[in-house]
């Protein structure tokens, strides 16, 4: 037996680079593993059980060895006995599974925030910094990481196999997934819902940076402006400082330290400020009267790209005086620049 | 097959019913129940109950409905499998909209 | 083996106060098994029917719930007279198929035609009520797709004696959801519509084998049969009528 | 026949045995004769010919799937053509093979015999349901040779209805067709199996197969038209915007999923339990003894049929839904894992103190009985929420749902085809290169799918044509599986074809079964009895078959 030493390479190299087990470079990839390695083995339990009864019958009872069959009806206790225990171990997978399933959906609240957008074919990564990322993600190790994901267009997916975490990122409303990864090195990122042609092309990499090479990349790749300066820009140019002014007898409620609190609505029910609100409220306003006031706000549906969203959901999110707007007001009034609000319709 | 009379069993058995004719008065009080209704629930539409308005609304056409199976479709007269046949119809109606609903109902309760 | 299958079963007859009738089919013992399969398998198309809906009705209860005022607005637009006339008119059309049906139990024929021709009559009545209604829609821009105008629900009329909008005016963003309610008013109004033009063919059809004397020998099964399905659109309509015409009524509140 | 053979055919003197003169094949000539026929067994072999030419036509594109996929750059064909032919591939496999396989095919041949009837309750509506079923077929293989259609068969919203160019409305439309084809064969089962049963032949008396179908039957009654209405709405949000279904006209494309997985996680349960009463059918026979537990099985059955539809959700757990409900959606799919648990427990207990022969279609049982067993256990792994989360869309429910439709249902498919094929055409099929077509497919299917679970779990995702170069051994090692399942599927093709004119005559009973059909001539009769069969013996009841033939050999000598 001879092989090409050429051939032999290459198979070598081959067989050497193939995956066989995800990395675990995130806190949950050994929770998720735990709970993987329990299920196999039940399988496994399951399949050997099920196959030693086939061919342990199959032999013992075959024809040439028993050649007449012994007709027996059924047993009320074997049927009790695999009723309940695959239904035991059954629930230990949902109880098990349920826990895993908030450990993953259930961000700290110390996590810090980046935006993802999906769009057809690309990831878009927005960090509260301004740092812009495509097909791309930065992220320190050791500090939990929230993503609030939202789509441009049709259902994505944003999956990092080596992390064990993936959420649907869905048009129209914010859904978020959080990690916090434990080894710097370069992770997938893959789309796993079907979204088009280039589906396989929607992919992408997460680099894992210890915490100071992280520090070094957000100083060396912001763009001058955060996320919240993009938003305040925004929310002068749109227009929306000339109600929400933040004066007790403005049009509009103010808007100051509005994310997090809990606000009454028109409709009588009270309700959480968080971004998706945000988000909703700036898109479809009639929904979400502030109880006091008249429902006049037009919808900025189509008016605003989903990263202007995001800037004035950060913007809002960091908006903690009125300073700012009625001082951003006064300038533009003086400048004979205020500009008008788009398709206001007369009440 | 003429020598086999059919199995008495199906005679008495739950999926059988003895066919019975329906007479028109029986059609007649029941057309009128129906204009009635009708009438009602516009009238009931006009005043104002809050939240009881749909209930109302829902409540006759239920009444309504249930009418037209039981008489005009002569479903009091058939037999347990008839009736049962219309009754899962209408569960796995219920289990659609209930089911999805819990759905609908809790997905703003956390901040998911 | 038509005329061998009759004459075999004219034994049983007696036996089970039955007559046997040629449109009885080999693979049933006895012409009542025949029927009961029948009225038993119109029932199950009639299940799958009730789940055809039901994806209409939950897909109007959800919405219905996230726009209420859209919903309410878009509402009124639709006329209360043409839709309880309307009412009024199938469940004529429903009262003269089961009378249809008592015709063809006591086997008279005429009685069976003009009944069955009423049925048809009505039907086609409500079918005229709502092309008007469709019409109207078409007329307002109410049609969803690229022609919807909402501008109706934005700046209502103003009502000539009070001065005030004869309806509550829906923010721009509210407005658009009207579309959805029109969006499930056709699909589900011309779905009933659709399943009434089928109803209107049987009927003709059933109509023309009733004068030639198929139903009068105490076969009545695809008049029966018909009848279930012809009720259960009724059924329907039933539903549909308050659920898209009767949301609010009341103005001022 | 000798005790100690190790095999229960028994077939006639072949120098001296002929099929029976009439027969439902022969009894009337033509083809309109064909086209135009009421009866049940005409029908399911149409449905045959036709759901094995649409297996072939699906299996031609999951051939080209795996080519393409033997190397991570996308070299075979372009994007867009690789999503048309995985779209294919499934709407093919899905609803113009699964669904009608066993139960419009076996189902309808065997399921009147069994229950002791002439016929189904509506012969011309079983027509019907097989020119629907044509008339989708060709409107299914009309969108494929005008350009195809590329959403994957799950419809997707807004995807399908606003970014796609391809042929979504006339696929739409085809599956509706269809699917009214599923609907009018499920209330003809259903119908039958209340109202045309024999004298004495009561529910418990009743085949697992029949039990099962009857189980199937009312899913496709309730579960199919809340497809057929989505569809509809997806058609109608394609080409008038309606905006139902879209969200930036205020819709929710969620809806959609609800509407759909309501019909197509039921329909899973529509494909799989045809196929567990036919394994139950072949365990009894070839192990001579009453299935383990008859009751328990039968009810497992309706169990599975009712719970199928309280666990659609668990399609759309990581989708945004509430994790409330999402909660309730994974307890409940964690109950319908127990009847099937409870049915494969069963079955293996059926082998026990049995005296058990190996045919193919006993192999083909075995096959199921393993291959389900992942499959179900597989799908625990994809009903436990966090571990959903990594795994799903990824090659882990790929190879999950193949274990189940493929490894399950093709394999009871194939098996119950080989069962029954002696009723079908009254002729053997060749016995030792069916077993080896049996043997090479349950090795050529491990082979493909094992790796899937591997590269699942790796993360490689769904749907994709390229992939990371790391992936690869395990992709080579699924599509050399597939060349061979490949050959382990060709191979009953064409011997079987052999078999019709040259296979061994059959006999009434080659199996010593005891099923009613046994008890009739090899190819029945148009009217399937000579006079209606009184039944008086339970279901699986070897002593009264050995009894009867005891008797019938005094009567003859």
């Amino acid at each position: 037996m001879h092989i090409s030493p050429v051939l032999w390479q290459f198979l070598v190299k081959w067989l050497t680079n193939s995956a066989l087990f995800p990395r675990e470079a995130s806190t949950i990839a050994p929770y998720a593993d735990a709970l993987y390695f329990f299920l196999l083995l039940i399988t496994i339990a399951g399949l050997a059980l099920v196959g030693a009864l086939v061919f342990g019958f199959s032999i013992r009872y075959r024809k040439e060895r028993n050649p007449v069959a012994t007709q027996v009806e059924g047993s009320t206790l074997l049927e009790a006995t695999w009723t309940i225990i695959p239904l035991a171990l059954f629930l230990v997978c949902f109880v098990w599974g349920a826990l895993l399933y908030f450990r993953i959906y259930n961000p700290p609240t110390n996590a810090m925030n980046i935006y993802v957008v999906g769009k057809q074919w690309m990831w878009k990564a927005e960090h509260p910094g301004g740092q812009h990322e495509i097909n791309n993600l930065h992220v320190p190790t050791g500090r939990p990481i929230q993503l609030t994901m939202i789509s441009q267009d049709v259902f994505h997916s944003f999956s990092i196999p080596d992390f064990r975490v993936k959420r649907e990122v869905i048009p129209g409303r914010y859904s978020t997934v959080w990690f916090e990864a434990t080894t710097p090195g370069t992770y997938h990122i893959f789309c796993t819902q079907y979204c088009g042609t280039k589906h396989s092309g929607m992919i992408g990499e997460v680099t894992v940076l210890t915490p100071e090479d992280y520090k070094k990349w957000t100083e060396g790749s912001t763009s001058g402006m955060s996320l919240a300066q993009n938003g305040e820009r925004l929310f002068a140019s749109m227009g929306c400082n000339a109600c929400h002014t933040g004066d007790a007898a403005s049009r509009g409620p103010s808007l100051a330290g509005v994310y997090g609190s809990k606000l009454r609505l028109a409709s009588g029910s009270e309700v959480l400020v968080n971004e998706a609100y945000l988000r909703d409220a700036i898109l479809n306003p009639a929904q979400h009267i502030t109880a006091g006031y008249a429902p006049i706000m037009p919808t900025y549906q189509g008016q605003i790209s989903e990263e202007g969203l995001i800037d004035l959901v950060e913007y809002l999110k960091s908006l903690k005086t009125n300073y700012r707007v009625q001082q951003t007001l006064t300038t533009s009034e003086s400048n004979q620049a205020a500009p008008m609000t788009p398709g206001v319709v007369k009440p | 097959m003429s020598s086999h009379p059919h199995d008495p069993a199906n005679v008495t058995n739950p999926e059988h019913a003895e066919h019975r004719i329906v007479q028109p008065g029986t059609y007649i009080a029941v057309y009128i129940a129906l204009l009635i209704f009708t009438g009602i629930t516009v009238g009931a539409a006009f005043i104002d109950l809050h939240i009881f308005n749909p209930i109302i609304a829902l409540a006759i056409a239920c009444l309504k409905g249930v009418i037209v199976i039981l008489f005009f479709m002569h479903v009091i007269f058939q037999s347990k499998l008839i009736k049962m046949t219309v009754g899962a119809g209408f569960f796995t109606f219920l289990i659609l909209v209930a089911m999805t609903l819990t759905d609908y109902m809790s997905r703003s309760w956390g901040l998911w | 083996m038509d005329n061998t299958i009759v004459a075999t079963h004219d034994i049983h007859a007696e036996e089970h106060h039955h007559v046997s009738l040629p449109q009885h089919r080999h693979h049933f013992e006895t012409a009542e098994q025949q029927r009961e399969a029948g009225t038993f398998g119109m029932w199950l198309f009639l299940l799958t029917e009730i789940m055809f809906f039901g994806g209409l009705f939950f897909a109007y209860l959800l919405y219905r719930n996230w726009y209420n005022p859209a919903f309410v607005a878009a509402s009124n637009q639709l006329s209360i007279p043409l839709g309880t006339a309307n009412t009024a008119i199938l469940i004529t059309s429903g009262f003269f198929m089961a009378l249809g049906v008592w015709a063809a139990e006591v086997r008279k024929q005429g009685l069976l035609v003009l009944f069955l021709l009423l049925t048809t009559l009505f039907g086609f009545v409500f079918l005229g009520v709502k092309y008007v209604e469709y019409a109207e829609k078409f007329e307002k821009h109410h049609v969803p797709g690229a022609s919807f105008d909402i501008s109706e629900f934005v700046n209502p009329p103003i009502n000539q004696k009070t001065g005030k909008p004869i309806e509550e005016p829906l923010s721009p963003d509210m407005a658009r959801k009207t579309q959805v309610f029109f969006s499930l008013y056709f699909a589900m109004t011309g779905m009933h519509a659709l399943h009434m033009i089928i109803g209107i063919f049987l009927l003709g059809w059933l109509t023309w084998r009733a004068q030639r004397g198929d139903f009068s020998s105490g076969y009545v099964a695809p008049i029966e049969n018909f009848g279930l399905y012809w009720h259960f659109v009724d059924i329907v309509w039933i539903f549909l009528f308050p659920l898209l015409y009767l949301i609010n009524r009341h103005p001022g509140s | 026949m000798s005790t100690t053979s190790s095999t229960i055919v028994n077939l006639p003197d072949q120098r001296t045995a002929t099929l029976p003169k009439r027969n439902y094949l022969n009894a009337e000539d033509g083809l309109l004769s064909w086209l135009l026929t009421g009866d049940h067994k005409r029908i399911a072999m149409l449905y045959l010919i036709s759901i094995t030419f649409f297996f072939f036509i699906g299996g031609i594109f999951a051939g080209l799937i795996r080519l393409e996929l033997l190397t991570p750059q996308p070299d075979l064909v372009a994007s867009d053509t690789y999503n048309k032919l995985f779209s294919m591939h499934g709407i093919i496999m899905v609803f113009l093979f699964l669904v009608p396989s066993v139960p419009a095919t076996i189902g309808n041949f065997v399921i009147p015999i069994m229950i002791g009837a002439k016929d189904l309750a509506f012969p011309k509506i079983n027509l019907l349901s097989w020119y629907l079923y044509v008339v989708g077929g060709i409107m299914t293989l009309a969108a494929l040779v005008l350009g195809g259609v590329d959403t994957g068969w799950t419809f997707t919203t807004p995807l399908s209805t606003h970014y796609l160019n391809t042929h979504v409305v006339t696929t739409g439309l085809a599956i509706f067709v269809a699917g009214f084809s599923s609907i009018f064969t499920g209330l003809n089962f259903i119908v039958t199996i209340h109202r045309m049963r024999a004298p004495g032949m009561t529910w418990f008396r009743m085949p697992l197969f029949v039990w099962s179908h009857y189980a199937a039957s009312i899913l496709m009654v309730l579960g199919t038209p809340v497809l057929a209405i989505t569809l509809v709405l997806v058609v109608l949000e394609r080409t008038i915007h309606i905006g139902v279904f879209d969200p930036s006209l205020g819709g929710d494309p969620l809806l959609f999923q609800h509407l759909f997985w309501f019909y197509s996680h039921p329909a899973v349960y529509i494909m799989i339990l045809p196929g567990m009463g036919v394994i139950s059918e072949i365990i009894s026979t070839f192990s001579r003894k009453r299935v383990f537990g008859y009751t328990a099985v039968a009810f497992s059955s309706v169990a599975i049929a009712v719970f199928g539809f309280f666990v659609w959700e668990h399609h759309m757990f990581i989708m945004g839904v509430s994790n409330y409900s999402a909660l309730v959606f994974s307890l409940l799919t964690m109950l319908v894992a127990v009847p099937s648990a409870i049915k494969v427990f069963n079955w293996a207990f059926t082998l026990q103190k049995g005296s058990i022969t190996f045919e193919t279609p006993m192999l083909y049982a075995f096959a199921f009985i393993g291959l389900f067993t992942i499959g179900g256990l597989t799908g625990v792994f994809l009903g436990s929420l966090g571990m959903d989360i990594h795994l799903t869309e990824t090659y882990f429910i790929v190879a999950h749902f193949h274990y189940v439709m493929v490894g399950g249902m093709l394999m009871a498919f194939l098996g119950g085809v080989h069962f029954w094929w002696p009723k079908m055409t009254g002729r053997m099929y060749p016995e030792s290169i069916s077993k080896l077509s049996a043997v090479t497919s349950f090795i050529g299917f491990n082979l493909t799918f094992m790796p899937q679970f591997i590269l699942g779990y790796l993360g490689m995702p769904r749907r994709y044509h390229a992939y990371p170069a790391e992936y690869q051994v395990l992709n080579v090692l699924s599509t050399a599986g597939a060349t061979v399942l490949g050959i382990g599927f060709l191979m009953p093709l064409i011997y079987l074809t052999w078999s019709l004119k040259y296979g061994a005559i059959a006999g009434n009973n080659p199996w010593q079964a005891t099923g009613l059909e046994w008890q009739i001539q090899s190819p029945p009769l148009t009217e399937n009895f000579i006079e209606t069969p009184i039944v008086d013996y339970e279901a699986y009841d070897y002593e009264w078959l050995a009894h009867k033939t005891e008797q019938e050999v005094t009567t003859v000598g």
